[in-house]
Parts: structure tokens; C-alpha cells; sequence
């Protein structure tokens, strides 16, 4: 019955997360999404810019790769990978790196490598790309994930990129001297870290799922107790991102139907 | 200076041999050295060993076609097209390539140590990551064959009491960087537009450096703006004039990266079969970049050609 | 994005502070950023801890006028005005300043670790050399406010068994960085025409980045080119406008350097009661840019105005 | 009675030294015109760069600092000082390096830092700027001294710049895998190094000077036992410096007069 989809509350929740003059690292897809839509609704000053070294690009068509042409546009700068790489670990500026990943643990270390071992695998996905990266060095990190039980889970196959790494002061002791994971969005929810211990919890569910839904696709315990229902997009939001973020819907696909088009998630 | 200006086909005869070290030029889907990988499959050469950042067609290409056996990287895949390469998929699952994961910063900084001469680089990004804790290189081949000795090596910071454990990586020098730019001097003076990526240290680094570009231009002329050129005259072994060289891939101001080939691409590289088809269909038969490009059509490639204004082809239908 | 756009005088005053580490940009004589180095002895900020590669016109004002307690250098001269500036000259051998010496090598690497967020740099450059074997600051001030705990260290090579010995440089990571550059666009892109030197590094380096410019122009304007660009806009803290914003030193487009006014300096330079009336004469009377302009003199800025097609002044007596 | 001034062979003879392709690391002075004058006669392949980042620029004027903004124009690319301070190692190239220096030893290591010590200095130069990067990368060097006693010294107050350190093979075993000093001209002759000790040698005194004087003015026992004459710059070689490379002197100084100008070097 939802007059939104997965995709747009994804990109809105994601999006409600960035601050205005937050650096942010983008990948395609619904990261730039969100980076996009935060800049026109309440981080003006937000930058966008890729690993590829595209900085604050217009972005008048929205780029479908980190080397899309379209990230060399209206740019601040065109610079180098070494350099759009060095961006992310910057003192002085607050960096939020948007990242996906094949599978994710519960303090938010992600792969994005292979399942198995070098020796014996059983699937491979593209590898780190600047993933590690932004998740060594980045002020804070957003993972976008579907939620689905093989994805969440107890340990990973390779850690490809650090989040909190076993929890507590573990991620500092283990030699950084800042970032992690901030958030996660999935398509049915978005999830926090323990202050404290740095596993994962449930936050906010979206209206058209419940807690126990979450915990049942979730591949490892998650901490329910605190959820709350997520405000639904307003019209506002949603009229921005998509008439003004995505109208060709390349990345938001489908418009919802008249059936809860976010069941289909 | 001479230009050394010469055909794909000699270049590869030239300058590339079975086993080399071939660093790749370009990203994902854009400015991939494509005339010469095709080249390259064409003239058999085989055991490569590519070295790459995010590669990217053209290394897809060239797995698929058997050319390689070894590859450092830190991704690889045509971004929407195919988020994790299909034919790098079968060749790493198959093992019939050996793989070495590093993260993007690892591999540019690894050419920028190349570059410069230096000994490492070193960085705490990916510490007690298994970037770091595994390797995917045979410990057999480690020290042979320009495979470095060590993958990495986490150390204590020589210099800072509270600096804790760094990774030092080593350099890269790879026997052959290719690349494709917009504009070459008649000189060799190179000039990318738009990003650069890794290219630039790549070639520094590098012993050969062979260069495909869309136009030559007067030295003169690519000298009025000496702070836009990318490479000095003298670190270019030999250039090729390849008109849509980085075709099915982009290349800013000349034109966008082809939907229609990237999704036929795709379809293609998922079964073994169909791989051998559009080798047979788009590699094999061509012994020009114009008898390519008379089999990719004129109608294709004015949906691609570049606005001048804005570098890109507005509109493009990219589904 | 809001351009902060201010006076040499507030820059000073909001941005420097006695004590503070100091990255000067331009080379010798060339874009030094004279107006805010005046500015800074107008002010009477003391105890500057300069950090350089080659400099220069703007070090030689600035150790003459007393703001300097510290130099981590390479090069200290103003090119055939003084092949050794004789301010430096002076106060390294009165021991008013402690000078520590690297190359220009290691310098731009340090920053250059500074600007990449590395934990050091490697290179054999030096080895064996007075340079590694010596230090001129005092072991006491090591480790103490901002100082290096270690110049620099020679360890193994940790990576290549046949390696040898390598050396290793701390990292770089100034309070301040100030540059002059041509343009910045009216959000805050920089753009420097010619050579950029270290000033790039250097100001990625630094906590705070103040750039003078000839020109602030539309920011679409200067985003039409942004190969061309030198610094993103969020990097630049403060901008001040300038024009001949580097005299006495050169601005590549803009004008050259003025060779009658540096010989005036090389021999008021020499002794110190003729330093001091430079002082009075060319730096503490001026409360505006325009008003050192009009000292300079209309005749003087036009001898040294730029040849649009050159991009310096041909036929500009240099004796 | 000679035609030429000291100035003048310098330039000519430290140009004899370039081969064609060579990349020549040049600073100001005497090593601009020994480059520029060696393009223009026999190495027309040569390029020139500057530390500063210059790379071949046009040099329709003479840059009077390596900062010049005469090292920008029409130059193949204009870059930084790290990209040309890492080309004077690559090792594709022979690249040679002009310096100078205040004091220089039997084995061409160079002092261009102090004298005495930091604690009691009795002297100061610029430092190393460059050189003792290009001395410790570059594939070969060649200095232009003054030829002095004070200057040829038996033992360097501070190595800034390394040559063949010790002599013998020590410049290797230092950790340099190329270089060293090829040549050392002076406005009294040239010398080389011998392939075995790697100590200085006389090789050609100009005409207007013989090997007595030239032993005179070195501060260490100088082997004169394989000195030649230098043969006189020719008519061609002088009319392309002087009128081609620096047609105002600005480098060059005054013309010879009717008295032996070379005489008052």
C-alpha cells in the first residue's frame, strides 16, 4: 500500500544521514543516490566525489560508474585515483563513504572478495575496489545491503574492508585512528552500532515490515530492542529525488504499483 | 623528436611477448586500451600478467580470451555491466588464472613507488584485513617471475614510537603500460583528458610505454598548454592513431561507453560458448580499428559521439 | 559554497598565531606570497617555524624581519639574487634560527606524505650523506612542538632481501599552508598556471590553507576547465585578493619577477642596519596591497607585466 | 691571446659531454648554456628539465633561476617538483645532472651545505635544493667548480651531495645501483674519475693554462700523469653559443678583450 519504493526509502534513509559539508566518497547506484538527494534537500554544502578522482561533479545526468564520464563534469577538479583516495583518510574533513558488500557481520566488516578460500572458492565478486579504503580511512561509514540471511552473517568469508573489526576499542587497537561504520541500510531497515560494544542494532524498521522480519534475515542476533518504525519518505522528499534526482529511474527502477510495491523486496 | 608511430598489430609484435607484466590503462568502463587487447588476442600472446587497479573490459577480454595467467588487482568488473566480471569469475573459480587482491589505494600506491623510484609505500589502510592476512599468489611463484617477494608486510613505524603497525607494499614496474589518450603531440607529448585514474604512474612506471590516442596533433600546439599534458614526449616508446580506441569503453570529449556493446558483451561472456562467439564475431576478423568500427556501424557510434560541451553523449539510452 | 574571502590583515590575524608551522608556497622567485608574509611582519608574529623546500624571497623577508625561530629546508636562496640568502645566511650563523637540512627530494616527499595521510616516505636519495648523518636541530627540541621525534632513520629495506638500506621521512603536516596562485573561483576552486612546485602537496598537507590569487573569477568559469584546477574548493580556508600579489617574485601570465627591485633587496639585504630600512621603506608602511603598488610604481609593474602569448616579460633588462 | 673566454670552454667542454637523448638536469648558469649549446650542435634529442618541473621548455630566453618563467613555456609538460625529481632516477633514461658546489673531494662528493658544523659554523650555502637528489639518482653528473684550493679540498666539511663516496666500489655498496660524477670542469680544465679507484684525474687543461697551475689550485694530490691539452673551441662552436644560447651574456659575462681574457679566471 506503500506509495514508495524499497529503493527510494533506502536512498531517502540513507540520505537523512549525511550532514551538510560532509565529503562524500560515492560509489553508483543508490549511494549516489542518497549523496544527491541529501545535497538538494539539507546539505547544500555536501560534496560528492569518486575514487576515480571526479570532485563535486554537476552531476546533470547521473553517472552509472565511478568512471562514467559523467563524474568528470562541472567538477571542482579532475585529479588521479591516488589522489581522490588520499581525499578520504583527510584530517580536516569530515568524510562519509558510501560502500556495499557482498556480506556483512555484525560490527559491519564487510566482503567484497570471494566465498571460500583462494584455494577452494566458491564465488568470487569483484574485490575491494577502494572499499578497504574508504573503510580504513573515511570519518564514517554507510553500507547499503539487501537483506537477505546469507548476506548477514556470523563470520565472514574474507574481510575485505574493516568496520569495527571484533567490537569495542578493537577497530583503534587495531591501528585506526578513526572511521567505521555509521549505519546500515538494507531494503527493509536501517541499523546502528552499540555505542559500547559495536554490534549491530536494529533502529529503524520501515512501515511496511516489522522487527521480526528483520531478525528473521538477519544471519546473526540482532539487537531488536530499540527499534522504532521509520518515519515514512514525505512527499517532498520523494518528489525531489524523483523528479529531480532520477527521473529516468536508473537506479530507483520501477514506480511503486498500487499493490505495496516494496513487498516485492 | 621522431614519433614512433606505428600499427596495433606491430606494437604488439614489437613490444609485447608471452609472460610480460602489462599494466592497463583506463577504469571500469572507460578509456580501456581496447585496440590493442584486441590486438593482443589476436597475436595469440599468452601468461600475461596484468597488473591493474579496476579493470575493466578490457581485462575481461583478455581473460576470456586466454591471454593471462596472473593478475594483481583490486577489482574487477564492467561497474552496472557486469558488477563482478564474468569471464574473471570463471577464470578464478576454474583457477585457471591466479589472483592477487589488493585495494585500490594498495595498487596506486604500488605504481606511484614505481614511478618514483621509490623502495615501498607505505599506508595503515587494510590492516588486519585479509587483504593483508592472505594471499592468493602460490608461495611457490613468490620471487619468480617478477611476482614480488612479499605480497605486503605489516611492520612497526620506523619513525613514530606511537604510530603502531603500517603495511608496506612493494613497487610496481611493469614490463608494458598501454594506454589510451585523447591527443598525442608529433612529438609523443601525451595528453588525457578528463581523469586520469592511475594511467599517468602507470607509465611512469613502467619500461615500455605504448600509447593508443584518437588524433595526433602538432608538437606546437599541444605545447601551448604544457600544465593540461599528462606525459613528456620522451616516455612514449611507440603510438598508435586509434579513432574510437577505447570503443565498447568511453573516453571524455570523444565519446560515451557503448550500452548496446557493454550488454551484448555480457550476455556473451556469461557461457563459455557464447564467449568464443563474439571472440570469433568481434576480435578475430578485424585487422583494422576501421574494419572494427564498420562492424560496431555508424549508426552506434553517433549515439555515443561526445557533446563537445559536455564530454558525454546527453540522453543516451544506458539501460 | 560560501567564499571566505578576506583581508591579509584578518588572515593574519584569524589564521596565525606565534609559534605556529609554517608551509610557504612558490620556489625562489617565483609565487612567493609576499603580500601575507609582509602582512605577517606588519603583525609581528614571532617564533615561525617554516617548513620549505627552496625558498626564497618571501623566507629571506620573513627571517630578516625576526618572525622565524625554525627552518626545515633544502635550499635557501633567491636564485642569482643570492645564491645564499644573506637574511639566512646571517641568522644561521648568529644562530638566531635552527636550521635543519634535507633535499629538495625529501622535502616534497615529506609533504607529500603529509598530503596523502602516509606514515612516512622511503627513498635511497642521500644516503650516506651529511644529510642523514647530521642534525641541526637540538636533540632537546625533538619530539616537542611539532618537531620530528627523528629527522629522518635509515633502516633495512623490509620488503627486498637484495634492498640495502633505505631511508625513512616523517610525514609533513603544517598548521598553515600559504599560497599565491592566478585564479580561484568565486566557491573557492584554486587553479595555479605553470608550475605548481610543492604547493599542491603542501597545502593538502596543512590544517589551514590561505590562498592570495590575482584573480577571483566565476566559479562555472573556472570549473569549464577542471583538469586545469589545482585544489577543490572545500580545500581552501581563506582567500585574499591580490593582484601582483608575488612581488617581487614572478607570477607565471601574470607578470615576471622584478629584477630591479630584488637587486635593490640583495644589497639592502646584506648588512642590518640597510635590512631594516628596507623593513621601514617596503613592508611596514603599507597598510593595502594597492598602497605597496603605488611604491612599486606604475613604471616598474609595466616593465615586468606578462606577455599574454609568453607568459613573462621578453626583453626584461635581468641584470 | 686566446679568442674565447674561461666561461665559454666551460660551457663548450661540459657540452661535449651530452650525448644525443640525453635528459639533462640543469640548473642555472654555465649548466643551462653547456646543455643548451650541446642541443643545438650535436644532441638535438636532448631534452632539458628543471627541478622545478619544467620539462624541455623552448629556453627562446634564458631563465636566470630554475624557477624562471621562462622553464614554462613551450615546455612538453609542466609538472611539480616530486614528478622531476623522481625522472632524474628513471631508470629508462640517462640523465645527467649539472651541479655545483663550494667544496668538492678527490672522490667528487660535493658540499654545497656548510662549513664547520651546525654547532660552530663558519659558513653557510644554500644546501642541497636538488643536488644531492640528483648526485644520489641521476645516471651520471658533471660539475662546474671554480678551480680553487679552498674548493678542491682533501676532506669535505659536510657531504650534501654523494659521489664516489669512498672511491672504489663504495658508491655502490652506499646503495646507489648508477651514477657517480662522470666529469668535473673548471675554468681551468676538465677532469674525470678513474674506473678503478674512482679518484680525480686531470684529463684536459685548457690552452691557456698547463697542468702545474692546475695542481696548484687542488687541495689534494691530483694525478696529471694523463693530462692532455684541451683542443680550443672552434669558430662554430663559440658563434652558436654566442649568438644562439646567450646572445645578451647574460650567463656568458664580457666578451674576450685583446688582452688573454681567459687570464683574469
Amino acid at each position: 500500500m506503500e506509495n514508495y519504493t524499497a529503493n527510494e526509502i533506502m536512498a531517502l534513509s540513507a540520505g537523512r544521514l549525511v550532514k551538510n559539508g560532509d565529503i562524500l566518497f560515492a560509489g553508483t547506484g543508490l549511494s549516489m543516490l542518497a549523496a544527491t538527494v541529501a545535497k538538494r534537500i539539507h546539505a547544500p554544502e555536501a560534496v560528492v566525489f569518486f575514487e576515480t578522482g571526479g570532485i563535486d561533479p554537476s552531476l546533470d545526468e547521473l553517472p552509472l560508474a565511478v568512471a562514467d564520464p559523467r563524474v568528470m563534469v562541472g567538477t571542482s577538479i579532475n585529479t588521479s585515483l591516488v589522489d581522490a583516495l588520499s581525499l578520504l583518510g583527510h584530517p580536516k574533513f569530515r568524510t562519509i563513504a558510501f560502500l556495499g558488500a557482498a556480506q556483512i557481520d555484525c560490527y559491519g566488516n564487510l566482503n567484497s572478495t570471494l566465498l571460500g578460500t583462494y584455494e577452494h572458492p566458491r564465488q568470487r565478486f569483484p574485490g575491494s575496489g577502494g572499499a578497504c579504503d574508504a573503510a580504513s580511512m573515511a570519518y564514517g561509514v554507510i553500507i547499503f545491503m539487501q537483506h537477505q540471511r546469507r548476506r548477514f552473517v556470523e563470520k565472514l568469508d574474507y574481510l575485505t574492508s574493516p568496520g569495527w573489526m571484533t567490537g569495542g576499542d578493537s577497530r583503534r587497537q587495531a591501528g585506526f585512528d578513526r572511521g567505521g561504520p555509521i549505519a546500515v541500510v538494507t531494503n527493509l531497515c536501517v541499523m546502528k552500532f552499540d555505542e559500547h560494544t559495536k554490534m549491530m542494532y536494529l533502529d529503524e524498521y520501515y512501515p511496511f515490515t516489522d522487527p521480526g522480519k528483520v531478525a528473521s534475515e538477519t544471519g546473526f542476533d540482532l539487537d531488536i530492542s530499540r527499534a522504532r518504525m521509520a518515519s515514512p519518505p514525505s512527499e517532498s522528499e520523494l518528489a525531489t529525488l524523483r523528479s529531480g534526482v532520477d527521473p529516468q529511474r536508473l537506479i530507483l527502477g520501477p514506480m511503486p504499483t498500487s499493490q505495496a510495491a516494496a513487498d516485492k523486496f | 623528436m621522431a614519433l614512433n608511430r606505428m600499427s596495433a598489430a606491430d606494437a604488439v609484435g614489437k613490444y609485447i611477448k608471452d609472460g610480460d607484466q602489462i599494466a592497463l590503462g583506463g577504469f571500469t568502463v572507460n578509456r580501456n586500451p581496447m585496440l590493442m587487447i584486441r590486438e593482443i588476442i589476436r597475436q595469440k600472446i599468452r601468461d600475461l600478467y596484468l597488473v591493474v587497479h579496476s579493470h575493466g573490459q578490457g581485462m575481461e577480454l583478455l581473460i576470456g580470451a586466454g591471454c593471462v595467467k596472473r593478475v594483481e588487482l583490486a577489482y574487477g568488473g564492467v561497474a552496472r555491466f557486469a558488477p563482478t566480471g564474468h569471464r574473471f569469475k570463471k577464470a578464478f573459480l576454474d583457477k585457471t588464472i591466479e589472483v592477487e587482491d589488493y585495494s585500490n589505494f594498495h595498487m596506486t600506491l604500488r605504481f606511484l613507488a614505481g614511478a618514483m623510484g621509490l623502495p615501498f609505500m607505505a599506508t595503515k589502510s587494510g590492516l588486519n584485513t585479509d587483504i593483508v592476512r592472505r594471499s592468493g599468489f602460490s608461495a611457490a611463484c613468490r620471487g619468480t617471475d617478477r611476482v614480488p617477494e612479499h605480497k605486503l608486510k605489516v611492520i612497526d613505524d620506523p619513525l613514530d614510537p606511537d604510530g603502531g603497525e603500517v603495511i608496506v607494499l612493494p613497487p610496481l614496474k611493469p614490463d608494458v603500460a598501454i594506454l589510451h589518450a585523447q591527443f598525442v603531440g608529433d612529438e609523443g607529448t601525451c595528453r588525457i583528458c578528463g581523469l586520469t585514474f592511475a594511467d599517468i604512474e602507470q607509465a611512469k612506471a613502467a619500461k615500455t610505454v605504448i600509447v593508443t590516442c584518437e588524433e595526433i596533433i602538432p608538437e606546437d600546439i599541444i605545447r601551448q598548454e604544457p600544465d593540461q599534458n599528462s606525459l613528456p614526449h620522451f616516455m612514449v616508446d611507440a603510438v598508435i592513431v586509434a579513432p574510437f580506441g577505447a570503443h565498447p569503453t568511453a573516453c571524455h570529449k570523444f565519446y560515451d561507453y557503448d550500452p548496446v556493446h557493454l550488454n551484448l558483451f555480457k550476455n556473451m561472456a556469461r557461457e563459455d560458448d557464447c564467449f568464443a562467439d563474439y571472440l570469433n564475431e568481434w576480435v578475430y576478423p578485424f585487422d583494422s580499428q576501421e574494419a572494427y568500427l564498420e562492424k560496431v556501424g555508424i549508426r552506434n557510434l553517433l549515439k555515443i559521439k561526445a557533446n563537445s560541451a559536455l564530454g558525454y553523449a546527453p540522453g543516451l539510452d544506458r539501460r
